[in-house]
């Protein structure tokens, strides 16, 4: 049983540091991506690629997938500086599909459907993290810095810039921020974080492969961020405890019918998505805002 | 005691069909198990839903290893197997497939095994027939872009050539792919003499569907993927060839005639290679552990495999089967036609 | 019977938790303009917004001829010949000024026929209109917006018309220009108005009676003449 | 008295959307330590003139120049940093942020995470409390602006614009909408910010405000340059009352 | 002779999707609400069909009647009683997208338990091509696909044209406050703009189920294809929509011609990335950039 937890608590863990990068981006500088498991996917695969190939030291992977997730974001912050709102939005699902198609596609490298088999543990320095509760501890202090980061960029005059963007861009512009490089910086910043992510997956599931990557993946991550509360530092976090947690705890439901246990645990979980959205817009962690 | 194995299947989305498939098997063999009192307790399934996928299959595993702490899974799909392998070997948890019959499966490592004969084997058995006895040698293969279906490609591309059979054109379709009247236009235009289709649950149905509204009127072919009521119920399909392993559901030996005789009247269809198969599974833990309690031994998945290699062959549904060493078996195969219910048209010798 | 078209009795209204108008009564006569004026926030607004139902009251009661209203809404209140030209311009930004007129009038059931006559009226009324009248709203500057704004709630000919600071934006010239002509439409057809304003100056010389509020609370009831000396006035501020 | 040095040039600007002319030949130039309101009927381009200068807009004609060197084409938040304040006629405040935020977000330029900026933390705090004073908003510095009432908005506004040091200020109708009382209040902040140096242009129509704060007039209708001159002369002149001020009492 | 088949093919396909756009892009250009659960209405609608059609022998008009109504009662009640009450509360674009997407998965599943997961198709000689030249086949599905396609648009565009509903709908798009100080009810017109957005996945709904077949699954992609097409076409836009369809339903074809089919989906999706980096209006819209 202890296993077993240690086992959800690593991926809540993983889940929650893709949360709050998304948050970082939807929340406070208002850029809907539907895309971000494309870059959960390109850390996961530059992880494994390397681990593969080269050497199962976290300390090399981490970089490499940042430093291509973060190139890659260009894609994204490309749109992001042409269009707003439900414009962005279709453009990052536009991205996603393409990514989705070129992971299941570059089979030299992603594996293709099949994906990757036997990805090597992780280390540090050669010290391999095969236990999984030395592994939920790598997971868990990388999801501390990363929320102790987020929230101090965001309190910063960094983050102030990118809500003023939000709330206004002519008007920020009018106060002389440079609005196309605070855009591309925070889409950069959310992207390599979110590559962080992906290397811990690869690493601790040993196994990926396109399934984990497609716009279900980012339709899901980005329900995970308005059910935990947007623009909030723990909504995000409560989110994805919540909806990772919720298909597994719904396994435990004991009168459902054999054959219908897969369809009635799915219902159950769209049903709670939308019950909470009418009777918390605001997400769980959100601020009760006046009735405006 | 009791006991208690896991099985990982998918039980919604877009493949729950099979799903459903499986567990009318294997609910049978449990009660047949539990009424020939094998065992010394009851035995029991849990079941996990996969969706197919390869995540939500290794939280399943997880969660069956860690708080069912089965020593035995009923693995399903290339995919879900691939993804479990690596729990299943490192716990030291027996994961059996009967369903996926992606060549890799193979080398998944000694806790995987598999009861269902590969995919390559399939392909060996299909190809000569065609091209021999059917004089069609002109093939188009339409494969789903997955390891199955580029694992099958592969075995048609090695052996059609010394058949003096040519794959003509080989058309990938992605796994979610729903229209196929493009893809019928470039197989018309490649003039095959017979049409491969390797994909598997709903979209094969919409394939050959769609096939032949769009004028490919040409023989069709598949694998044990189309071993399943949608397609048999399909009138499109009529006529197409598809390999399985042999089985005799005629056949005298007792096992074989009661799976037969009870399976279509609890489920109300008739038997198939998967049911069969997964059946099967759970018969060979019944053997297998009900051999280790009478040594005295527990039911772990290290005795279990130590068993198997012991004994090494088994009397299940469609007669004695052996296992190779790495884990997988080799059956005797035979054609299907498709005719409201599969009727066996040729049967093939085990290599 | 008295000379009240509608009227208002301890009407309370709030936002959330907080009460922005408490207990406030007033008339509004027939053939009146009435000028409400009192400090940013007072909560004028507030009071023509819930007399058109678009900011539901906590108490109180409105009727319009001596009719007890339950749930005043806006559509109803239209069709009680009641017209609001909010603070905010009135105006959708993508529609043209036409799409604007023909969509006021759809909402206040004008027949088909009618149509163009009453936006040749408006235009008589408002003569600029004409200049951008194909252009969509969200083009045109603030002072033109407003214009549209106001000619819009005169298309459904109103008995009674509910200002919310009209001069926001207009040049002071354009402003009087609009006053004098509304001024002598209200005479002519014995319109209604209330009339919510800062520029007093201005706004007093068509008034015939004034409102002060404060707070949230009507505080004197007085003549125009009254209030003309600057004095006066500021001492309710 | 002599003439002050002029800050901003603009030279024969002109801007056409479509067939609409906005601006059209536009000189003008703006001096410095002085109030110049930019009157005129709706319409006439003073909010267009405005974007111009801001770069938030691109002329089809003509130059601008700030201290001699020509700005057009350069960035809107490039402007800003040479010395440029403006505000807008439909505010366009941080909504979602706090007032204090509003206004401290302001004197930060940062771009990058880690640029530092110019003062202390508690420096720049302290002057976002006095500015905070001056407007009277110190009350609601934790309120978010959307929740602020119209006067506070504009006031808000106000406040936004005092924390840039930018040298030249353009305010459009920051007065409209205000009550009597606080008209005061407000000619008494911009007077005081222009003794502190700050080159101001004011788009206003109310004509008291304008009265009382100008030091010079221009007067714009479509898009041209009618007249440019002393107030006096300006509010004297009988054709553009006929066309802007109206009758005066 | 491929390639006018492919662009045959796409026609008929394009046509279907056109339509479906045309919906999604009614109800979010008027309501702003970014709609997921339009695949489901289209689900919905298919499965209806089927089960009247093909398994209950049901006469076909009233089989398509009945699909009109439930799925126009399905969209008018989700626009009540779930966005309604979301709305009411904050409304903010994404909040509405959780909650529609949670609808998606339950229609889903519930089709699946109810109609069962595997494939069906209606059985219909509508579907069989015929060789209408050598090498180029045709089936009757793809002609009435095309007529109903345009008849459709047409008749929308007449409606919306004739009864001001049309600028309604624009107005609701700008702003709901306003347009109930204009004295109407933006409930109503949304109401309208979800019964017509609906209504107008019945056909494809209806085609699809003969030609291409049904899975419980198939909303998802319906969904995509909408969104797609309601960009590339311009928000608001319903002529920029349809034409997007018909686009896309080409390109998607037409890839196959030099292509592997598993890039079709992509090409789509790149055209779709395209426009909006190259061309954020779309074809007809107006430009969104702040
Ligand atoms: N939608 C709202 N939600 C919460 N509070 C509001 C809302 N609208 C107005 N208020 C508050 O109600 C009070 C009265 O506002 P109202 O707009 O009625 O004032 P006003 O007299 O019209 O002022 P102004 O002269 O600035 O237009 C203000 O304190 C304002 O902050
Ligand atoms: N983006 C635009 N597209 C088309 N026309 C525009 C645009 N912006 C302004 N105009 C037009 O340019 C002219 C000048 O507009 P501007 O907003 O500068 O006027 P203004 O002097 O600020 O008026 P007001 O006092 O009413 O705010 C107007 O006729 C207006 O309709
Ligand atoms: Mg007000
Ligand atoms: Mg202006």
């Amino acid at each position: 049983m202890i296993a077993y937890l240690v086992n959800l608590a690593t991926l809540v863990c993983i889940n929650a540091i893709l949360a709050v990068t998304l948050n970082f981006i939807m929340g406070y500088a208002g850029i809907f991506s539907l895309a971000h498991a494309v870059f959960f996917g390109v850390g996961a695969y530059v992880a494994a690629f390397i681990a593969l190939q080269w050497t199962d030291s976290l300390l090399l992977q981490l970089p490499a997938a940042m430093l291509v997730a973060g190139l890659i974001s260009v894609a994204l912050a490309l749109p992001a500086l042409r269009v707003r709102g439900d414009y962005f939005v279709a453009a990052s699902l536009g991205f996603q599909v393409l990514a989705a198609t070129v992971f299941s596609e570059w089979k030299s490298v992603t594996g293709g459907i099949g994906g990757l088999v036997g990805i090597p543990p992780a280390s540090i320095g050669g010290h391999a993290f095969t236990d999984p509760v030395e592994f939920l501890a790598l997971a868990g202090v990388t999801l501390v810095l990363v929320v102790v980061l987020t929230a101090t960029i965001v309190r910063s005059s960094f983050g102030r810039s990118l809500k003023a963007i939000r709330d206004s861009e002519s008007a920020a512009l009018a106060f002389g921020k440079n609005v196309a490089l605070i855009k591309t910086l925070s889409v950069f910043y959310s992207t390599a974080i979110c590559a962080v992510a992906g290397v811990l997956y690869a690493d601790y599931l040993s196994f990926i492969n396109v399934e984990s990557f497609t716009i279900d993946a980012s339709t899901l991550f980005m329900a995970m961020v308005i059910v935990g509360g947007i623009g909030t530092v723990w909504g995000p976090v409560v989110g994805a405890v919540l909806l990772t947690l919720l298909p597994a705890a719904l396994t435990y439901l004991p009168f459902l019918p054999r054959t219908e246990i897969g369809s009635v645990q799915q219902m159950i979980y769209g049903l709670a998505m939308v019950l909470l959205m009418i009777f918390k817009p605001d997400g769980l962690m959100g601020i009760k805002r006046g009735e405006a | 005691q009791d006991l208690r194995i896991g099985a990982i299947f998918p039980l919604s989305g877009a493949n729950a069909d099979y799903g459903d498939l499986y567990m009318g098997a294997t609910e049978l063999a449990v009660s047949h198990l539990n009424d020939a009192k094998v065992l010394g307790g009851k035995l029991s399934i849990a079941y996990e839903d996969s969706q197919a996928l390869p995540q939500q299959g290794v939280i399943a595993m997880n969660k069956l290893v860690n708080v069912e702490k089965v020593a035995y899974v009923l693995s399903a799909f290339t995919g879900v197997s691939k993804a479990i392998s690596t729990t299943a070997a490192r716990s030291h948890t027996v994961a059996v497939n009967g369903g996926g019959v992606g060549p890799d499966l193979a080398e998944l490592g000694e806790y995987f095994w598999n009861v269902i004969p590969l995919a390559n084997f399939e392909v060996r058995a299909m190809a000569p027939y065609l091209v021999q006895k059917r004089g069609l040698k002109r093939f188009v293969l339409v494969y789903v872009d997955d390891p199955l279906g580029q694992s099958i490609k592969r075995e048609l591309e090695s052996s059609l050539a010394p058949l003096g059979g040519a794959l003509a054109e080989a058309l990938s379709v992605p796994s979610n792919a729903q229209q196929f009247s493009g893809i019928a236009a470039r197989v018309r235009d490649a003039k095959p003499d017979v049409v491969y289709i390797a994909s598997f649950g709903a979209q094969q149905s919409q394939i050959v569907k769609q096939l032949r509204d769009n004028g490919v009127t040409q023989q069709l072919a598949s694998y044990s993927g189309f071993a399943i009521p949608a397609i048999a119920s399909l009138p499109e399909a009529k006529g197409a060839l598809f390999t399985t392993q042999r089985i005799d559901w005629n056949s005298g030996d007792p096992v074989t005639k009661r799976f037969t005789r009870e399976y279509q009247t609890r489920t109300n269809r008739a038997p198939t290679a998967y049911a069969a198969n997964y059946y099967n599974a759970v018969l060979l833990f019944g053997a297998l552990a009900s051999a280790l309690q009478k040594a005295g031994l527990p039911v772990t998945g290290e005795n279990l495999l130590a068993k198997r290699r012991e004994i090494g062959t088994f009397d299940l549904v469609g007669g004695r089967v052996t296992f190779e060493k790495d884990g997988t078996i080799r059956s005797a195969m035979q054609i299907n036609e498709v005719d409201g219910e599969p009727a066996v048209v040729e049967i093939v010798a085990t290599p | 019977m008295t000379n009240a078209l509608i009227s208002v009795d301890n009407l309370r209204v709030g936002y959330g938790g907080r009460v922005v108008l408490d207990n406030v009564s007033l008339d509004i006569r027939r053939n009146e303009v009435l000028c409400l004026v009192g400090h940013n926030g007072a909560g004028k607004s507030t009071l023509l917004n819930s007399l058109f139902g678009l900011v539901s009251r906590q108490g109180g009661e409105i009727s319009i001829d001596g009719q007890r209203l339950n749930h005043p809404e806006p559509k109803k209140m239209a069709a009680l010949g009641i017209g609001l030209v909010p603070e905010d311009r009135g105006i959708f930004p993508g529609l043209t000024v036409d799409e604007i007129f023909r969509l006021a009038m759809w909402a206040t059931d004008v027949p088909q026929r009618e149509q163009s006559e009453r936006i040749e009226w408006v235009m008589s009324i408002l003569p600029r209109i004409k200049t951008f009248y194909d252009r969509r709203a969200g083009t045109l500057s603030g002072g033109q917006q407003q214009m549209v704004s106001i000619a819009r709630a005169l298309l459904s000919r109103p008995r009674c018309l509910l200002m919310d600071e009209p001069s926001i934006g207009l040049a002071p010239k354009l402003f009087q220009d609009l006053l004098q002509p509304i001024r002598q439409l209200q005479q002519q057809l014995a319109l209604s108005i209330l009339l919510v304003e800062q520029n007093v100056k201005e706004a007093f010389k068509v008034s015939d009676r004034v409102l002060v509020m404060r707070s949230g609370a009507i505080i004197h009831e007085t003549s125009p003449d009254e209030l003309a000396d600057n004095k006066v006035l500021m001492q309710f501020y | 008295m002599t003439e002050p040095m002029t800050l901003l040039e603009i030279a024969n600007l002109t801007k056409s959307f479509g067939g609409v002319k906005a601006v059209e030949d536009v000189s003008l130039h703006l001096r410095e330590g002085i109030i110049t309101t930019l009157v005129g009927p709706n319409g006439a381009g003073k909010t267009t003139l405005f974007n111009l200068i801001t770069g938030h807009l691109r002329p089809t004609g003509g130059d601008i120049r700030w201290q001699g060197q020509s700005i057009v084409g350069t960035s809107p938040w490039k402007i800003a940093r040479l010395g440029v304040a403006r505000t807008f006629q439909d505010l366009r405040l941080f909504s979602h942020m706090t007032v204090f935020e509003n206004v401290l977000t302001v004197m930060e330029k940062s771009a990058w995470f880690w640029q530092s900026e110019a003062g202390s933390v508690s420096e720049r705090h302290r002057r976002v409390h006095e500015i905070l004073d001056a407007t009277r908003l110190l009350h609601k510095a934790d309120v978010r602006a959307n929740d602020l009432a119209y006067a506070e908005r504009k006031f808000l506004s106000m406040a936004r614009i005092m924390a840039t040091n930018a040298k030249m200020w353009l305010l459009d109708e920051p007065a409209s909408g205000l009550d009597p009382r606080s008209y005061d209040r407000f000619v008494a902040l911009l007077r005081s910010e222009v003794r502190r140096g700050i080159t101001i242009c004011i788009i206003e129509h109310n004509l008291e405000i304008v009265v009382s704060i100008s030091d010079r007039i221009s007067f714009l209708d479509q898009g041209r340059l009618l007249a440019d001159g002393e107030p006096e002369e300006i509010l004297g002149n009988p054709e553009l009352s006929s066309i802007y001020f109206g009758e005066r009492s | 002779m491929l390639l006018l088949q492919l662009i045959i093919n796409g026609i008929q396909v394009g046509a279907l999707y056109g339509l479906t756009a045309v919906g999604f892009s009614l109800i979010f250009g008027a309501t702003k609400i970014f709609h997921f659960a339009h695949g489901a209405s289209f689900a919905i609608s298919a499965y209806i069909f089927y089960y009247l059609y093909a398994v209950l022998l049901v006469w076909w008009p009233i089989s398509i009647l009945a699909s009109c109504f439930v799925v126009v009662a399905f969209g008018v009640a989700l626009d009540r009683y779930v966005y309604g009450p979301i709305q009411s509360t904050d409304g903010s674009f994404f909040t509405i997208f959780v909650g529609s997407f949670g609808v998606a998965v339950v229609v889903q599943n519930l089709i699946g338990t109810v109609f069962g997961r595997g494939f069906i198709s209606v059985p219909s000689a509508l579907s069989k091509s015929v060789e209408l030249a050598p090498g180029l086949y045709v089936a009757p599905a793809a002609g009435i696909a095309v007529v109903t396609a345009v008849a459709c648009f047409v008749g929308l565009q007449l409606f919306l044209g004739r009864t001001n509903i049309g600028i309604a709908l624009r107005a609701l798009s700008e702003s709901s406050a306003l347009v109930r100080t204009f004295g109407l009810n933006p409930k109503a017109i949304s109401t309208c703009a979800f019964a017509l957005g609906s209504l107008l996945v019945v056909p494809a709904a209806v085609l699809t189920s003969m030609t291409s077949g049904l899975n419980a699954a198939i909303g998802g992609r319906v969904m995509l294809i909408s969104v797609a097409a309601t960009i590339v076409g311009g928000v608001g836009s319903l002529r920029g929509a349809a034409c997007a369809g018909l686009l896309l339903g080409i390109a998607e074809n037409l890839a196959l011609w030099r292509f592997d089919p598993q890039w079709s989906e992509a090409v789509m999706f790149l055209i779709l990335f395209a426009f909006i980096v190259l061309r954020p209006s779309g074809f007809f819209g107006r430009v969104a950039t702040s």
